[in-house]
């Protein structure tokens, strides 16, 4: 699956999207957080505070429980501040 | 009737008098048109701002505020809507945000203008980075934002 | 700070776009800017209106507009206050009213703009007069407007 | 004392402005109205139904039980329909 990285979550992380394959018992956003954590010390400065982080599954707003199961695209990022 | 929803994210500015014109044109059931403009403020918090620059997610943000307005329209008996959203770099004065609602009366476009710059501000997904004397900085989301999008929810 | 307000009553339309710069021009504590535009509608109840002709009280409407402004402005951190009315014939698709309220912050913009729209519609010594296909007919004020005013009295 | 008449009540008095001075005993707004409804046929039809009629002294608005005393203008006019 793709995933997509924005703002300091990207910062931090060092690039704006990858390609994954997250092994078997992944299967939540939270699972993929906590995953994608282990990868690198980007990755566990951007996803510090899990609780933080804002997820979209294919374009749409989802919570830490949701299954990832068919995603295309996962996207992380901060709490949003525009208008 | 299709309500005519207009929605775009772009670098340039906005001609608020234009966008109200192209509205408006021809039509004669409008009564009242509220228009919303967010500017990039220089004096945030005591200390001066230099520049915002605004990062988006393209593709989820032209399709979230889609989704926002179809909401407003479903709520509000509206005639019209035009969101534009710039990014990139701002300097204080310059535009960030347009929302313009048309309706027959005006607590409708109040409403529906309201809902979709409250919307924006909590849950469209874009990013401020200001750039101040001391450095650069990822703004904060404010819970106050929250709590006005908040009002909204249907019981 | 002496907060600018700037009130007229005239015939001539009005162009939003030069009324918005004028209230934001050199300015950086501006954060939003609501406008509020009430046109000429065509279709009123079901049947055509061909055109309306808005008749005033010179002197005490720019005063009680004046009144309400300084309201508006003690009630919330407003930064600017424009509200241009416009009298004499119009015909629909016409602009009729125009209320712009800038501030730092957009609730503060929306609350002025929708609290001096309410007090345009119900207590501004201005009059409506109707032109339809079986005559002329001056508007009957609506219980709703007095209702949508009374919204703001303090308890 | 001057009284102005606008909208319906101008058109059904037949004139804009006049200036008048109300016998002792006329000391308020509703005073003032039953006392020009006496003037004519114009003024009564204007004057038909005193509890639709809105008032103002000079400029601010005011309520049929108010004073006339040191009024300079009087002004009566059906309920307001701007915006």
């Amino acid at each position: 699956m793709k995933v997509k990285y924005f703002a300091w979550v990207r910062e931090r992380i060092g690039i704006a999207e990858e390609t994954v394959e997250p092994p078997a018992g992944v299967s939540t956003v939270a699972d993929l957080i906590g995953w994608l954590s282990t990868r690198g010390e980007g990755y566990a400065f951007a996803f510090e505070k899990p609780g933080v982080i804002r997820a979209a599954i294919d374009r749409t707003h989802v919570r830490p429980d949701t299954a990832i199961a068919g995603a295309h695209e996962v996207a992380f990022f901060p709490p949003m501040t525009g208008g | 009737m299709t309500i005519p929803v207009t929605i775009r994210i772009q670098e340039g500015d906005f001609d608020i008098a234009a966008e109200i014109a192209a509205m408006t044109k021809g039509r004669i059931d409008i009564g009242a048109v509220v228009s919303f403009s967010g500017l990039c403020r220089g004096d945030d918090s005591g200390d001066r701002v230099a520049a915002l620059t605004l990062e988006h997610y393209p593709g989820m943000a032209e399709e979230e505020i889609g989704r926002h307005a179809d909401e407003a329209v479903k709520r509000w008996p509206i005639t019209a809507l035009t969101i534009i959203h710039r990014v990139g770099r701002l300097v204080p004065g310059d535009n960030i945000v347009l929302v313009l609602a048309a309706s027959a009366h005006r607590q409708a476009a109040f409403a529906a203008a309201e809902f979709l710059m409250d919307y924006l501000k909590a849950n469209a997904p874009f990013w401020k980075r200001e750039e101040r004397a001391e450095g650069e900085r990822w703004v904060e989301a404010h819970a106050r934002d929250d709590a006005a999008l908040a009002r909204w929810d249907k019981s």
